[in-house]
């Protein structure tokens, strides 16, 4: 069980949180746009890394806000939380 | 003629701790991210809403608890009328606040429950079934945290040291009531 | 009776206090604070179980949790009663019963122990090589291996004792209450920091409070003395708490831990009633202090598994602490100084010693020359090559080393003991910090595994961190607790400490016999019987690796997880294949480090308390009205309301007829509530729902289909327009909770530049839904100064109202067809508005119903319900809803996928209604749909989603979908039951009122 | 040519000490260029291998593994094995396989103790069992063995659930599949590659993929920690670090990699004789031939590739383990571990070629790809032999996630585990 520190209400067990994913995939402005391959891309395709991954998380039972999360999958250590909207520090 | 029936029945009474539902108490939620909306509210309840994380302030009326950067719970510090369910203070934020796009206001009377806690045994009680450390809180006079008790989304309100309000959505108290019920009878 | 074999000297066990028990079906006893093991040592007992394929008898080996043998059955009360628990580890109270396990008859007359004459055809993995042909024998086969597998028995009636839980948050966690131990609880507590210490055994103290040698002093006090007063003044701190019988189970990352702590299983039947048995602690500490001390090596030997064969450091805590002699004429077989301080304990207290085994040349330290003086017999580099003796050791046979210690030479010499202690080092007990994640350095000079890199804030202090000598443990814990608690100084420094004992050992992982390996029996995991030989026909047969060794020849696999050989395990595989150990690793320690039980973990989660109930503001009232109820994700449900004995189908017949011919009401108050307020609150609905929401009027309601990204159905309900920008939505009961979540999480991450604000009031309000044609007369009777007229109030709009001074909202909307109101108030008035509807209703035979009924109801009108009719695959286009999809708007959730080849195809599955032939057939749901009978394999066009008997239009309705449903109308399919088929003919799926003339009735 | 493994030779070998066992399976340094090499020695790629050797005859081939064979989702699963799978593409997919393993100790000449003990679903509301009605219909018309039990019907096959109505998800019924089981997981893993090194495939341990070397849109080798192999054809059999082999390629998979957790009791005489599945409150749980509870655990939520999951989902499924079976409260938990499921989208595996020529992958079986050992691992060989999917796998190509053709097993109630 990580102690994530919410941005917002400070640590708290992971347990109050959701994992949302893969950070900073951008719903398409314009989907009409894109051909099935670029929106199959958006939807499913994911970069799934094992190392330092960018992702979404939830203070679902607390404040309820959505924050980014630098965190090593490989051994799970959370290197950094950051606010959504915030640009990410490090590309 | 509508009769008003609470959720929790009677007030229990263990070794170290009294609980009982506290009815009726007005609760509104309060939504608004601007300068302006804060100001409004200021003036419309006389009092500033928190915005320190996890803290509450109060007046002689309301107790405004900090739920999140845009959200806040005002509860009255007074029980309401059993019979009357317009509250004055709501027509007006809302005339204020809603009305005028800076924010939102909505009544949450009865989407919460009340519980209130009393005796030196809250924090043992509320330690077998939640995650939240207290060792600070429970010496914070006002503190505020939502956390999950029983795996149930509750906010907690160190109103004074050794006193406690616990909020819990209305269709999860009975179950919760009953599971202190039982964790209490062991204190 | 044997003579006696306690020693009067012991502090710890309460010589006035007599326990009895029985053990096997006979009577004992022993005295309050021995174990089961001490009790049955000190009545000469040794023989204790058999082991788990050879069923080998087998006695005790250790004095604690590391147990490989002596594993027996407690209690034989079908609920209670607990297999496989460590005789070493049992407290024995009045009236405890424990019995040998995996035997039969008994332990002393096994049938199994024939398995022992048939091991040379038992090699490790012989299973895998056998038992093949016939084919269809295996079953046969495998019954028979699995009932002479398995040690004790499973409860077989539920249990009656409870368990709890409890989070902890401290800042430091000390594991282990040995010297170290107590030093960093001492330490950390003083520095005022909020201290936890835990400890497995019963007492603190480790093996240092029964220490009272002159050849380990502190302070110029023996070192149980010194202990004892360091323990005393621990106790006075304020912010240290202490827990014993409290055992660390798992270690996780974040210093999150479980420790299991044991609250009554040392107590009597009476004593226990109404207690917590076992409570399992969630630790968040901020800091770690493991001191779990360390383990005692065996010696692997030919036939090393005896009973009366015990680790040394086992046999002097049987004396020094519990006062019992294991042997009268001992033997002690070891490779280092140990041995040597528990041969002089038991000669001191005037015990036999009939020798000690040393596979050293020589060493010179100050316990040996005691050990001399006292005149024990001490055999220098011999080791022993066979014992003898079936049910208890009689004697054992040694002989000389060679040179090289690869192999024995002269001849054997017998030596009588009826007790062999040995001594083959110590291993640091480092399972809690590698399951930490911490990285562990192989140590050469005496082959331990040390740790390394920390993965947390956390050290690791005493012989668990590979210091074996108190000189050395006192020294190095004092100067790692000034640097981990960043302090300055502790009560520690410059102690004046004699340490008799030296560190020099010599260690041969499997010692040579006069036999081939083949003839012998050395065995690594005593449990599993696995023996060193296995090990290596492992590693001929291409077993490289340290974990497929594990795994074929399940050492390390039992219940003590191969505390005791994991170590002989991987030195035997290093010295085999020639690979440094420190290069080999070590298997992965999985938590928990000692077994824990289901209902420690469980605690309270069991019964009403395994997951919650949430009720609505009118279920009292649905409960004094004898209502059958339906669980709805975590809801409880009217289902329906069986009125004197009538069947579930009656009672829906009933409720159905009469909602329709005059009224009825429904509970609605599950439905999701969200509230919704901002200037850009129509995009937003328009940017959610398929159809468009910009036009919709003040005070008017429109239904809305919510998709997933992927174009799939995913939620529906009914939203109201309020005011200009604030509207109510509902969602459905499942889906609540979900699609709040996903609202916010588009509002937050994807439209953060919207103006909307989403509040849940599913809980502030309790909702009644009246229909039937009579519904609006009861409304009048209920809201008399309300407007009702369809001019005013008509279908799908919304009136703000007051019953007396209480505000309520009325939706004129209906999931039914029918005329129907929904009258939602603050749900601590909904039980009287409920019981109000129902006064001013009587006179029309207003009729409650539950959920079955409005199923049955709204599929008569064709509405779907998500979820049922729907599974995740069905687009609004499947739906046959491609009139709820926008096609001017440029956007909403999932309207891209529905532009994808596939969800574009004709021949998808497609929502429709079927009629069957025979009107009173009413259809399985769930049953599949075909066109072809004959075809193999029968192409299955899709299957029924509802299905029920209308008692409106008298015949059998069903909702099906199905492959190409949308141009099948009037075509003949069937349904392919076990034993039968059923002919329908697909319909549309309205089935009552097409023209919706019901809803101004 | 092996010897052969029978009572007989167990008999012959007792005499001589055991000392004349051959090798299951060399330890060869690898060729510097092989037809093919599959990547992930686990029970999957193993059986492709063994499959491409003999029954395409490709004999040149080598199978390399990160760590030790079997050590990853093979060795860690729960070692479920059914396939009534709701669509008609998974339970082709699923029975091939059962079919496959119903005749496999035999033709492995390895006892996998396939075990037919049956596989119980329970159904504990009204959703639940018109989905399990549903997916019996469908395995039925569909051959595979499939029955609906009534609440007493699962009470008498398995008499130690917990079937009494007022519980908190009272038992409403179930399926039954009979052929369906258990296996000895590692055994699976050591028979195949006993099998595919006897016909000369080389299996090389300890031999990890750095780098996937690329011509334009074809694969020309593989970079390894014992250096680099060329090859024309590539099998990624790599579970949970499928992405990070397709990341090597310059590819995205529709993958998340997860926790999964498992966990044994201590053993005990037999006390449960069926495998029961309960996918409404988790709980998985069947007794091994050793005599311990085996008992599957949930995924969490997020993604990790550490091999250990969080505390709540252990507790959580223990829960409701002893909802359904109160009498094992006092039973121990012995031994918990991870592994790491890649999930796709729609709870389906991918056996697809990709958009570069000879690069392959087998992957997304989430937590439930052992059942599908045999199958998967002929229908990929026959994939790679012939350079397209065999009918059987047709539908689990990549492409599905473009066309939106999904093959949505947990839109459709029946969770893959």
């Amino acid at each position: 069980m990580f102690i994530i520190n919410c941005p917002f209400c400070g640590e708290r067990d992971q347990s109050e949180f959701k994992a949302g994913g893969e950070a900073h995939i951008e719903r398409p402005k314009q989907p009409t746009e894109l051909n099935d391959e670029e929106w199959a891309e958006y939807l499913f395709m994911r970069k799934n890394i094992k190392g330092i991954q960018f992702e979404r998380w939830n203070h679902a039972h607390g404040c309820r806000k959505w924050f980014n999360m630098l965190r090593d999958t490989s051994n799970d250590e959370i290197k950094l939380i950051y606010k959504m909207g915030e640009k990410s520090p490090i590309e | 003629m509508l009769n008003y029936q609470s959720s929790i029945k009677e007030e229990k009474t263990y070794s170290g701790l009294i609980v009982k539902e506290v009815v009726p108490v007005m609760k509104l939620n309060l939504r608004g991210k601007n300068r302006e909306f804060l100001s409004t509210i200021g003036k419309n309840i006389n009092m500033t809403l928190p915005l320190e994380a996890n803290t509450s302030s109060s007046s002689d009326n309301y107790t405004s608890m900090w739920l999140s950067p845009d959200e806040w719970m005002i509860i009255s510090n007074y029980t309401a009328d059993k019979e009357n369910n317009n509250y004055q203070i709501e027509k007006l934020l809302f005339s204020k606040i809603s009305k005028t796009n800076l924010g939102a206001v909505t009544d949450v009377s009865d989407q919460f429950v009340m519980i209130n806690l009393k005796g030196e045994k809250i924090f043992d009680l509320l330690s077998t079934g939640c995650p939240f450390n207290f060792n600070e809180f429970k010496k914070k006079n006002g503190a505020v945290t939502q956390t999950l008790l029983l795996q149930i989304d509750v906010i907690i309100h160190l109103k004074e040291i050794n006193t406690v309000n616990l909020f819990v959505r209305r269709s999860f108290s009975e179950h919760l009531m009953s599971w202190i019920d039982d964790a209490a009878s062991r204190l | 009776m044997p003579k006696n074999l306690r020693v009067k000297s012991s502090n710890f066990i309460d010589e006035t206090t007599r326990v009895s028990f029985k053990f096997n079906g006979k009577n004992y006893h022993g005295f309050k604070g021995d174990t089961l093991a001490s009790a049955l040592l000190a009545n000469g007992i040794h023989l204790v179980g058999r082991s788990f394929k050879y069923h080998r008898p087998r006695g005790i080996m250790t004095a604690g949790s590391e147990e490989p043998n002596a594993i027996v059955q407690v209690g034989n009360d079908k609920a209670i009663t607990e297999p496989n628990v460590r005789a070493t580890e049992v407290e024995i109270y009045n009236g405890l019963e424990a019995t040998s396990q995996n035997c039969w008859p008994s332990v002393n007359f096994d049938i199994g122990g024939i398995n022992n004459l048939l091991s040379p055809f038992l090699p490790a993995g012989f299973y895998y090589k056998t038992f093949m042909w016939p084919a269809s024998f295996w079953e046969k086969y495998e019954y028979l291996i699995r009932h002479s597998a398995g040690l004790g028995k499973s409860p077989t009636k539920p249990d009656t004792d409870i368990y709890d839980h409890k989070y902890v948050h401290c800042d430091v966690l000390v594991i282990g209450g040995g010297i170290s131990g107590i030093m960093a609880a001492k330490t950390a507590a003083q520095n005022n920091l909020k201290t936890l210490l835990l400890d497995e055994k019963t007492e603190i103290g480790g093996t240092t409070i029964y220490q009272n040698s002159d050849n380990f002093k502190i302070e110029n006090k023996v070192s149980s003395e010194w202990l004892t007063n360091e323990i005393s003044s621990l106790k006075k701190l304020d912010n240290l708490e202490i827990k014993t019988r409290t055992s660390v189970a798992a270690y996780h990352g974040y210093n999150f831990l479980l420790a299991r702590e044991n609250l009554t299983d040392h107590l009597s039947a009476s004593e226990k009633k109404n207690k917590v048995r076992q409570r399992l602690l969630k630790i968040r500490a901020m800091k770690v202090i493991v001191a779990t001390g360390s383990l005692e090596r065996p010696l692997i030997f030919n036939n090393n598994d005896r009973p009366g064969i015990m680790l040394s450091s086992a046999v002097k805590k049987y004396v020094d602490y519990y006062g019992v002699i294991c042997g009268e004429k001992n033997v002690f077989f070891t490779n280092n100084d140990s041995a040597y301080e528990s041969a002089i304990s038991l000669s001191k207290k005037g015990i036999k010693v009939n020798a000690i085994v040393d596979i050293r040349e020589k060493s010179e330290s100050l316990i040996i020359k005691e050990a001399e003086n006292l005149d024990i017999k001490i055999y220098w580099s011999h080791t022993v090559v066979d014992t003898h003796g079936y049910k208890k050791l009689k004697q054992i046979s040694i002989m000389k080393l060679s040179e090289d210690a690869q192999s024995v030479i002269g001849s054997r010499i017998n030596v009588d003991c009826d007790c062999l202690g040995v001594a083959g080092g110590w291993t640091p007990a480092v399972h809690l910090f590698t399951q930490s994640g911490g990285k562990l350095k192989f140590r050469d000079v005496d082959q331990v595994f040390v740790p390394n890199k920390y993965p947390s804030k956390q050290i690791s202090i005493g012989s668990c961190d590979g210091d074996f000598e108190l000189d050395k443990i006192i020294k190095n814990s004092s100067s790692s607790l000034k640097d981990f608690l960043e302090i300055d100084k502790t009560d520690y420094e410059n102690l004046s400490v004699v340490n008799s004992k030296e560190a020099n050992k010599k260690n041969i992982w499997l010692l040579p016999s006069d036999k081939v390996i083949g003839k012998t029996k050395p065995f690594v995991d005593y449990q599993n019987d696995a023996t060193a030989k296995d090990i290596k026909l492992a590693l001929r047969e291409g077993f490289r690796s340290i974990e497929h060794v594990k795994r074929y020849t399940t050492t390390g696999m039992g219940t003590d997880q191969g505390k005791l050989g994991n170590m002989h395990a991987l030195g035997i595989i290093a010295d085999t294949t020639g690979v440094k150990m420190g290069e080999l690793g070590t298997t992965t320690f999985r938590p928990p480090y000692t077994p824990l039980t289901f209902g420690t973990i469980v605690g309270r989660n069991v019964g009403e308390y395994f997951d919650i109930f949430r009720r609505t503001p009118m279920n009292d009232w649905h409960i004094e009205n004898k209502a059958k109820f339906e669980n709805v994700g975590q809801w409880k449900r009217a289902w329906y309301y069986p009125q004197n004995n009538e069947s579930m189908h009656e009672a829906v017949q009933r409720e159905s007829l009469a909602a329709r011919a005059s009224a009825g009401i429904l509970d609605a108050s599950t439905l999701g509530k969200i509230d919704i307020q901002g200037s850009d609150t129509s995009e937003f609905l328009n940017r959610v729902y398929t159809n468009a929401w910009s036009k919709l009027e003040i005070g008017k309601c429109r239904y809305g289909l919510m998709l997933n990204e992927d174009g799939m159905v995913y939620d529906d309900g009914v939203t109201t327009r309020i005011s200009e920008n604030h509207y109510i939505m509902t969602t459905t009961t499942g889906g609540a909770a979900n699609v709040m979540g996903k609202l916010e999480d588009y509002l937050q991450t994807e439209w953060p530049e919207l103006d909307v604000y989403l509040t849940s009031v599913t809980d502030h309000f309790a909702t009644a839904s009246v229909c039937g044609s009579n519904s609006k007369k009861i409304l009048n009777k209920l809201i008399p100064d309300l407007n009702l007229s369809d001019e005013n109030f008509p279908h799908m709009s919304f009136k703000e109202a007051q019953i007396g001074k209480i505000k309520c909202r009325v939706m004129r909307i209906s999931f039914t067809g029918e005329l129907s109101y929904e009258i939602n108030v603050q749900a601590n008035y909904g039980k009287s508005l409920w019981e109000q509807c129902m006064e001013a209703g009587k006179e029309f035979n207003i009729t409650p119903y539950g959920t079955e009924t409005m199923h049955l109801l709204r599929a008569e009108k064709g509405f779907i319900i998500v979820g049922q009719d729907t599974d995740g695959t069905m687009t609004p286009i499947d739906l046959q809803m491609d009139w709820i999809v926008s096609k001017k708007k440029y956007d909403f959730i999932g309207k891209r996928s529905l532009y994808r080849s596939d969800t574009m195809r004709e021949d998808r599955k497609h929502l429709v209604g079927l009629a069957t032939d025979d009107p009173k057939e009413v259809l399985e749901e769930g049953a599949q749909i075909v066109s072809e009978l004959n075809q193999s394999p029968v192409q299955m066009l899709g299957h029924v989603t509802s299905s029920y008997f209308s008692p409106n239009l008298n015949k059998s309705i069903a909702l099906a979908v199905v492959r190409g449903g949308k141009s099948m109308l009037g075509k003949k399919l069937f349904i392919p039951m076990e034993s039968r088929t059923i002919n329908v003919t697909v319909t549309d799926s309205v089935f009552l009122d097409k023209e919706n003339e019901r809803l101004n009735a | 040519m092996k010897n052969k493994y029978s009572i007989f030779s167990l008999i012959k070998n007792a005499f001589s000490y055991h000392e004349n066992w051959q090798k299951a399976w060399k330890d060869p340094a690898p060729k510097k260029e092989y037809d093919a090499v599959i990547v992930g020695g686990g029970g999957h790629g193993l059986a492709t291998a063994y499959y491409l050797a003999k029954k395409h005859n490709m004999i040149n081939i080598a199978v390399v593994e990160k760590n030790w064979i079997g050590g990853g989702n093979t060795g860690r699963n729960t070692t479920i094995i059914r396939s009534n799978y709701l669509w008609d593409a998974s339970a082709g997919l699923y029975d091939h396989a059962l079919k496959i393993w119903e005749g496999l100790s035999q033709e492995l000449n390895y006892n996998i103790m396939f075990s037919q003990r049956g596989v119980m679903n329970l159904a504990h509301n009204l959703q639940d069992v018109r989905d399990l009605k549903r997916r019996t219909h469908a395995n039925r018309l569909n051959g595979i063995d499939a029955y609906y039990l009534s609440t007493e019907e699962v009470k008498k096959f398995c008499p130690i659930i917990n079937t009494s109505s007022n519980i908190r998800y009272p038992v409403l019924g179930g399926t039954l599949q009979k052929r369906a089981g258990t296996a000895r997981h590692d055994a699976v893993a050591w028979g195949y590659a006993r099998g595919a090194d006897e016909m000369g495939v080389d299996i090389i341990q300890n031999c990890e993929v750095k780098g996937i070397k690329r011509n334009g849109d074809e694969v020309e080798g593989l970079e390894t920690t014992k250096g680099f192999i060329k090859t024309k054809k590539i099998g990624v059999v790599a579970a949970g670090h499928s992405s990070v082999l397709a990341n090597m390629a310059g590819l995205r998979l529709p993958l998340e990699s997860k926790p999964l957790q498992a966990l044994v009791s201590e053993p005990v005489k037999p006390i449960i004789d069926t495998v029961v599945m309960s996918n409404a409150v988790h709980a998985y749980v069947s007794q091994s031939d050793k005599g311990e509870l085996v008992i599957g655990a949930g995924t969490d939520d997020y993604i990790s590739y550490s091999q250990k999951g969080s505390h709540q989902i252990v507790e959580g499924t223990l829960n409701a383990i002893l909802e359904l079976y109160p009498i094992f409260s006092r039973m121990r938990m012995l031994r918990q571990w991870g592994g790491i499921v890649d999930i796709c989208p729609d709870a389906s595996p991918i056996l697809s070629k990709t958009s570069i020529k000879g690069l392959y992958f087998n992957c997304g079986w989430g937590t439930g790809g052992f059942k599908a050992t045999p199958g998967s691992g002929d229908l990929f060989a026959h994939t790679i032999a012939n350079d397209e999917p065999h009918k059987l796998n047709a539908a689990f190509n990549l492409n599905r996630f473009v066309s939106g053709d999904l093959v949505d097993e947990h839109g459709a109630a029946a969770v893959a585990h």
